[in-house]
């Protein structure tokens, strides 16, 4: 912090300069950004300690303050920044021989958009707990953790080096336990706490030794060493070990754990115990983006090995699939929107995995804004209807007085992730399906008509969802945690108060007009200008593959095919859990079985317990009821065993008759008279 | 300067045994933490400077013909293990100041004969010396866990006692063999670890092996490694508070320390070629110890089996034999005295309040000592090794030094003997570390509160009225606090200590690089000659 | 040398012969482990006299004779069932031994042996065992008892017993021709006179050869001369030794006894008065102990009523 | 003096006093009475005097008889105090198996 504070200087910051003054100056304002919300946490966690703490708002103002400040300098900089990049050392953090990581930031236009949208969502999340946590006795501990979380996201963010990141990496990971974890008295939250921390732990172990890895073949962790070492040899044509072809598959293991892709994705649904905007900040818009952060990040090494972004591409595209069938299958609102953004990070993984940096990162900027606002409008309901979130007691919430603004704002948010025209959603998936279709690789068509499928029955689900729970005849029943005082039968709802709305709202135009940044201009726009100043630029040759026919263009005729599948996928649900709900009952009981067990989420997570958990727990009881007591305290018992063993054995021989004693003497003295015989 | 250092606790000891029992813990505190302040000042005179060269050195000549003499000396990695001990033998006095009812004097008398022995270890330059005072810790220890401890401690103790007095005979005969190969050479007597190194290292490929084995049967029991483990959990379950603190905190550091000291200078071929048998028990070690710790009921023995897992690690280091993984294993040695010591100290409190460590009977305690889960927490995560606590660079530089060693590093060949499969398993060692703390840590701290009826709700009536509040008092907040401090600061600034202890670690590992670079050192035989 | 597998051959005979003997209930072959005995011990002589070669003459008959009748003593002892006549057996065994010592000139310790030995020690063994008699009960009293009937492992000792004759002897004759070497024949014969003036004295006063007054300054046994110093003369006077001066057996005895082990004489003599001493006190009645204010002193306990009574 | 003894004779007394030795032996391991255990013991005495007198004899001078003296004060001694531990011994139990006396065992 101390070469820090020695730049900064009030001129500088009204000079508002161009890219090159984009150099050293500025940047070091990248320290501020941390900063904050670690002084926000800190003092948040007093309070929290402090037994009054838990009766004043002041704990959320704090956190907005600490948050929006962050929010401000990220956009400063960003709009500073523009393609330019900058670099600032804080102090020397490890320093072993040769091994050199500090605590240093680097920025580049991937790192502001994903700043923005971080420190962005996060204050509007503040905006909106500070009204949906008053009243719950961890209130300044809430705000805390969620300091916390923005702190570390943004060193994961802001690192300059792959250590640095490995520690924002766990510190989301500790920040994502403690806040899903938030109602310890629940056993439920405890567990998916835990296992979320130890998902993600086992995805880190991965990225702990691609960044070893890393460290062996380019002799450092820290990206611009590492690009242009990828520069120097792309320019020289040096043939590419294999130990570095196996680099990004290790990094893969580590995105996949954090942003919850197939095999490490069983937490996420889980992670719905914490509260909803915890949800909305954490397992919604910034920790699970994380992954995707990486791989876009390390695009330049990812594009090093041929099979790396082919295998992203894949696990994004089944991950999606997957996900959605389940999502389909769900009637608890949150588990549905959970199962719904694995699929989305599917889709982004799709975007980077087929060379379209700038469709998945595109996809994750617009995804945030309408994922956010689906999660906080749920929990918009969740809190109107003591915790209700079955949508088959909900119904026809439009009708109710007070709640037209959440419909209002999901509508919108549903649209955009439905891929409706000119929604935001439409806009991010539609390049990223298209250039499915362009770009050379293994079986990318099947790719796109996969991706195509799901953003059908992305649609389905969304509008099932909105249809069921906020259109139709006004029927709900309450949830069971009555921290509303009243019992059931002339329970009324209490609308949301004005943060919740002024949030959702904020963040139903986000959807909308979120798409229209990556749209226009030779490249996708401002977004494309921005990512492709980045890290994760990629020369697509596809721009010139852009022929003028309506058909031979992808772009229109993704466009076209997209906003049909949306369509028809909106017309089913409006038709099954609208106009006539009883068919959609008859439609479940004609597929029962594959229904069931889509209700079971395929019965993933009792796999994992029976194949993975449950035998390390015998293993642990073998180990050591058989290892520990048995065998090695036994052979230390039985050190103890012999000694007493050969006393019992030569007792007998002492057993008080004279005469006996005489024999032995007696035989004793023969014999040593025979050896002495023998020796003459 | 440093026989003050042992002078001050021999001091405090003797006006403990004049002052009535009451006074006792008071003069304990007051004494270490005139020891502490003493420890500060010759970290003050010590020039970190040339730190791998032995500093402040001072020796009595003991037993001229015998060449026996009690030399003192320290390096900056010895210097490190000395500021540990003292730092944590006021916490655990002050930890343990209400928890001790009868027989008070001794208890704090032996702590303080305890701090005089682990102080002698580490600044001990004489082989005769460091082995008096390494079996020495085991009288104190011994008499803390049988008077002190809780129910079946006799048995706990005498097993403790016995298993680390064997393992260390076997290490005493391979010292000795040293010497007198050290005397067959040069005639006469000298027990000064420089020379008797210089002359091990001198020694033929199989008499290192056999020398290793003996410093190893010693010292793999002082640091549990993963077959000679199983005094660890009794001593620990039955050991009082302040016992199991200094037990987990500095005596398991003895093992790695004379394996630093002693087994990688003095029989560097061997080393480097059973390194790799050692690197596998440990990694068995790792996992095994963490399986066994998931399945624990018992509290203390889920973080004395968690001690045997994390101590793996340490070993991996030292054998990965590069600057990285040494450093990094010197690192733990402090990181796992501070974390764990400090997760005793809160298990400690626990127990002081509801006298039972079982999980079953035991849980929730967040709802009615929040600052007290507050760092408990921090503890866990600390020895989960969060990236920003101390207890990640120690992990991540051993599992580091562990994956490069031997590694062609941009084309160079680095020496070492493990390699990326090595660091790899360790590595499942920190996913099954946060399996089996967050497992105690979803028990104890969080899920739904239950409390063993007989103790009325946590306010303990003890039978000298020492009304323990609910959650921490200041005392026990004032003795987590240092802790607390440490774990953050070594975390984000390591470089104040590996930076320190560069020189030592470097000069280690080149004198094993030297020695296996050589042509097979010439066999020395018995008579001397063919050096 | 010694034909040693005869003497072999003997020692396991004569084991036989003895096991046969021993005590047991119903022992029918009293005879013929008798027979067995002697012939073996016969065997043993023999084999030590065929082997010529061991320089010198033969002992006489009497040694024979003797040595039979002590080894027959010796054997009946330990077999006889009865105390009292293993206790006689003994004092003959005594004679026998006795003669033997007579045969190798050692008259002195043979009537020695007889008086000390066959008179005082067994007479007291006899006092014991009749005072320490035990009738089984009253009607039978010349019933055995028991233990007095049969012997205690009987095969082992006996085996046991002849393995170590056998080792003995064959130890003791591979090591005789490996004895320090004899002093060649007696250099002066009656040296022991030197020292025996009071002997030449009376010898020479009784051969008239010395008045009264006058003494002996010194005597010369090798020229077999003797000084002797009157008052009136002042240098003394030679004096020839009569022929038939020699000196008995006690006299070499009795000098070398007190010339070459004066200090083992004095140990001798307070070990023999230690034990006096403590013969008395382990003999002495518990009022004694009572006496002396200590409970336990030596006192040995109440004679408890016989074995097995109630 | 007569003549010293011949190897010859000084081996037919070994013998002798061999046998006796080991026949006084096998009585003490055999027999039950304690006296006649004591009296064997006697019967070894007397064995070994006679090889004393032998050697004595051999040599020519009166050593040997001079150690018999000493022998006989020994035995006598040990005789002494045998009874009175005999007699003690028989007070106590009223019998004279060396059996009933073994509560010394381990």
């Amino acid at each position: 912090m101390m070469n820090l504070l020695a730049q900064f200087d009030l001129n500088q910051v009204l000079s508002l300069a161009s890219e090159e003054t984009a150099t050293r100056g500025i940047g070091s304002w990248a320290g501020w950004i941390p900063l904050f919300p670690l002084i926000a946490a800190i003092a948040c966690g007093v309070l929290a300690y402090r037994p009054s703490g838990a009766k004043t708002k002041r704990a959320g103002v704090i956190c907005i303050a600490g948050l929006g400040f962050a929010f401000v300098v990220s956009v400063i900089l960003a709009l500073n920044i523009g393609h330019g990049q900058g670099h600032v050392t804080l102090f020397e953090w490890i320093r072993t021989d040769h091994l050199k990581a500090d605590f240093a930031f680097f920025l580049d236009p991937l790192t502001s958009i994903m700043l923005i949208v971080v420190t962005g969502i996060g204050t509007l999340v503040a905006v909106y707990a500070s009204e949906y946590m008053w009243g719950d006795r961890g209130y300044a501990r809430f705000f805390a953790f969620v300091s916390l979380f923005i702190v570390a996201m943004t060193c994961l963010v802001l690192a300059d080096n792959l250590i640095l990141m490995y520690l924002g990496w766990e510190g989301v990971g500790l920040c994502s336990y403690l806040l899903i974890g938030f109602y310890y008295e629940k056993p439920a939250a405890v567990a998916a706490a835990k296992k979320a921390f130890i998902v993600n732990r086992i995805g880190d172990l991965g990225f702990a030794l691609g960044i070893m890895l890393t460290y062996l073949q380019f002799g450092s962790v820290e990206f611009a060493v590492i690009f242009k070492q990828i520069e120097a040899w792309q320019a020289s044509g040096t043939e590419i070990s294999i130990a570095i072809q196996t680099i990004p598959f290790l990094l893969m293991l580590g995105a996949f754990g954090k942003s919850a892709q197939l095999p490490l994705y069983v937490w996420l649904p889980d992670a719905m115990e914490g509260p909803t905007p915890v949800s909305a900040l954490i397992h919604a818009a910034t920790m699970v983006t994380a992954g995707v952060y990486l791989i876009a990040r390390m695009l330049p090494l990812f594009l090093l090995s041929p099979y790396a972004l082919p295998t992203v591409a894949w696990v994004g595209c089944i991950t999606a699939l997957f996900s959605a069938t389940i999502g389909m299958a769900q009637y608890d609102i949150k588990r549905i929107f959970a199962y719904s953004t694995v699929s989305q990070l599917g889709y982004m993984f799709m975007g980077l995995g087929v060379l379209s940096s700038v469709g998945g990162t595109f996809h994750l900027f617009t995804h945030a804004f309408f994922k956010a606002a689906l999660f906080l409008g749920s929990g918009a309901v969740m809190h109107g209807f003591a915790g209700q979130l079955d949508l088959r007691k909900l119904s026809g919430l439009w009708h109710v007085p007070g709640w037209q603004i959440v419909t209002a704002s999901m509508f919108v948010a549903c649209l955009a992730l439905a891929g409706f025209p000119l929604t935001a959603g439409f806009f991010s998936k539609d390049m990223i399906l298209a250039q499915a279709f362009v770009t050379p690789g293994p079986g990318f068509e099947w790719l796109g008509w996969i991706g195509l499928i799901t953003a059908g029955m992305t649609a389905y689900y969304t509008f099932r969802v909105f249809f069921r729970v906020f259109m139709g005849p006004v029927s709900f029943k309450p949830g069971d945690d009555h921290h509303g005082v009243h019992d059931d039968h002339h329970f009324h709802p209490h609308a949301p108060g004005p943060a919740i709305n002024f949030v959702l709202i904020v963040l139903g135009l986000g959807a909308i007009f979120a798409g229209w940044l990556g749209v226009g201009g030779e490249s996708h726009g401002w977004f494309g200008g921005m990512v492709h100043a980045s890290s994760a630029n990629y020369e697509a040759a596809h721009e010139a593959a852009h022929e003028t026919g309506f058909f031979s263009n992808p772009h229109q005729w993704m466009m076209l095919a997209s906003s049909i599948i949306g369509i028809v996928g909106i017309g089913i649900a409006a038709y099954l859990h609208l106009l006539n709900r009883p068919a959609a009952e008859r439609w479940r009981q004609a597929i029962l079985p594959v229904a069931r067990l889509a209700e079971h989420k395929w019965c993933v997570d009792e796999g994992y317990d029976l194949l993975i958990r449950r035998p390390l727990r015998a293993v642990g009881h073998i180990c050591y009821s058989l290892g520990d007591t048995l065998i090695i305290n036994g052979l230390v018992a039985l050190a103890g065993w012999i000694p007493r063993l050969i006393g019992a054995a030569v007792r007998p021989l002492q057993n008080g008759r004279l005469q006996g004693y005489g024999l032995g003497m007696a035989g004793g003295a023969a014999m040593l008279l025979i050896i002495v015989w023998w020796m003459l | 300067m440093l026989l003050t250092l042992l002078l001050i606790p021999t001091l405090t000891a003797l006006i403990i045994m004049l002052r009535p029992a009451r006074q006792a813990a008071l003069i304990a505190l007051i004494g270490s933490m005139v020891a502490l302040v003493w420890a500060c000042f010759v970290w003050s005179a010590f020039d970190f400077g040339d730190s791998a060269s032995i500093q402040l050195a001072a020796s009595w000549t003991w037993i001229e013909p015998m060449g026996l003499s009690f030399s003192l000396g320290v390096d900056s990695v010895a210097l490190m293990l000395v500021m540990l001990t003292a730092l944590l033998i006021p916490l655990s006095v002050l930890g343990s100041w209400t928890a001790i009812t009868e027989r008070v004097r001794e208890f704090f008398l032996w702590l303080i004969i305890l701090e005089i022995a682990m102080l002698a270890v580490f600044m001990a330059r004489d082989l005769l010396v460091f082995y008096l005072a390494f079996e020495f810790t085991l009288v104190p220890m011994f008499f803390l866990i049988a008077v002190y401890g809780s129910t079946n401690r006799a048995r706990a103790s005498i097993i403790f006692f016995l298993y680390t007095f064997t393992g260390s005979i076997i290490t005493l005969v391979g010292l000795l063999y040293v010497a007198w190969l050290q005397w067959s050479h040069t005639g006469h007597w000298t027990f000064d670890i420089a020379t008797l190194t210089a002359t091990a290292a001198s020694m033929s490929a199989t008499q290192q092996a056999w020398v290793l084995l003996a410093l190893c049967c010693g010292f793999a029991v002082k640091v549990p490694l993963f077959p000679v483990h199983t005094w660890l959990p009794l001593a620990h379950t039955e050991a009082p508070t302040a016992g199991s603190v200094i037990l987990a905190a500095v005596l398991l550091k003895l093992g790695t320390y004379g394996l630093y000291r002693f087994a990688m200078p003095m029989c560097p071929v061997a080393f480097s070629q059973y390194a790799p048998l050692i690197a596998t028990l440990c990694i068995i070690g790792i996992i095994y110890a963490a399986l066994v710790c998931w399945v624990q009921r018992d509290v203390k023995r889920l973080i004395a089996y968690s001690s045997v897992s994390h101590l793996g690690f340490c070993v991996l280091g030292l054998a990965a034999i590069n600057t990285a993984g040494v450093s990094g294993s010197v690192m733990y040695m402090i990181n796992h005295g501070l974390s764990t010591g400090a997760l005793f100290l809160c298990i400690g409190m626990v127990y002081e309040r509801y006298h039972t460590r079982s999980m079953d009977e035991l849980g929730g305690m967040a709802r009615r000592m929040p600052i007290w889960t507050f760092f408990t927490v921090f503890f866990v995560m600390s020895s989960v090794g969060l990236p920003g606590l101390n207890g990640f660079v120690g992990e991540f530089l051993t599992i580091f030094g562990a994956f490069t060693s031997g590694q062609p590093l941009q084309g160079l060949p680095t020496t070492g003997p493990l390699g990326p499969w090595y660091a790899a398993f360790a590595g499942t060692g920190m996913i099954l570390a946060a399996i089996y703390l967050l497992y105690f840590t979803g028990h104890l701290v969080f899920g739904k509160y239950h409390v063993p009826d007989a103790s009325h709700g946590g306010v303990h009536e003890h039978a000298h009225h020492h009304r323990l509040p609910r959650d921490l008092s200041l005392r026990e907040v004032l003795v987590l606090t240092p802790l607390a401090i440490f774990c953050v600061w070594l975390g984000v600034q390591p470089d104040a200590i590996l930076s320190r202890i560069e020189a030592p670690v470097n000069q280690v590992v080149a004198s094993v690089e030297f020695a296996n670079s050589q042509p097979l050192a010439a066999l020395v035989t018995e008579d001397g000659e063919g050096r | 040398m010694v034909e040693m597998s005869i003497i072999y051959a003997a020692c396991v005979a004569g084991a036989i012969g003895l096991l046969f003997l021993l005590p047991r209930r119903g022992n029918r072959w009293g005879l013929i482990g008798a027979v067995l005995g002697a012939g073996a011990l016969g065997a043993g002589m023999l084999a030590l006299a065929r082997g010529s070669n061991a320089s010198g003459d033969h002992p006489d008959v009497f040694f024979y004779v003797l040595s039979f009748v002590a080894a027959g003593g010796a054997v009946r002892m330990i077999t006889h069932p009865r105390p009292v006549y293993a206790a006689l057996y003994f004092i003959l065994v005594v004679l026998a031994t006795a003669g033997l010592f007579v045969q190798l000139g050692a008259e002195f310790m043979a009537f020695a042996l007889i008086i000390v030995y066959a008179g005082a020690i067994l007479i007291t063994y006899l006092f014991v065992i009749m005072l320490a008699q035990e009738a089984p009960d009253d009607q039978h009293p010349d019933a055995l008892l028991d233990y007095d009937a049969t012997a205690r492992e009987p095969v082992a000792a006996t085996v046991i017993g002849f393995v170590l004759l056998g080792a003995l002897l064959g130890v003791m004759y591979r090591g005789t021709n490996q004895l320090p070497a004899r002093a060649a024949h007696r250099s002066v014969p009656d040296a022991e006179l030197a020292m025996l003036a009071g002997k030449v004295e009376s010898t020479l006063r009784d051969a008239d050869l010395m008045k009264d007054s006058e003494t002996i300054a010194s005597v010369d046994p090798a020229a077999r001369i003797a000084w002797v110093r009157s008052p009136s003369m002042e240098n003394p006077r030679v004096v020839e030794l009569p022929a038939d001066l020699h000196v008995a057996n006690v006299d070499t005895v009795g000098v070398s006894l007190l010339a070459e082990f004066p200090v083992s004489l004095e140990v001798a003599g307070v070990i023999l008065m230690l034990a006096m001493l403590g013969a008395v006190v382990l003999a002495r009645k518990p009022a004694f102990a009572a006496a002396i204010g200590s409970p336990h002193g030596f006192y040995v306990g109440e004679p408890h009523r016989k074995a097995g009574a109630p | 003096m007569t003549a010293p003894l011949s190897m010859l004779a000084l081996n037919h007394y070994l013998l002798v006093s061999g046998v006796l030795f080991v026949i006084g032996l096998i009585g003490f391991l055999t027999r039950r009475n304690l006296i006649i255990m004591f009296l064997c013991t006697e019967l070894m005495f007397q064995a070994a005097a006679i090889a004393m007198i032998a050697f004595g004899a051999y040599y020519g001078n009166a050593q040997g008889q001079v150690f018999l003296i000493f022998i006989l004060t020994i035995a006598a001694a040990e005789a002494a105090l045998a009874l009175a531990l005999v007699v003690a011994l028989y007070r106590r139990r009223s019998t004279l198996d060396a059996e009933s006396w073994s509560e010394l065992q381990g």
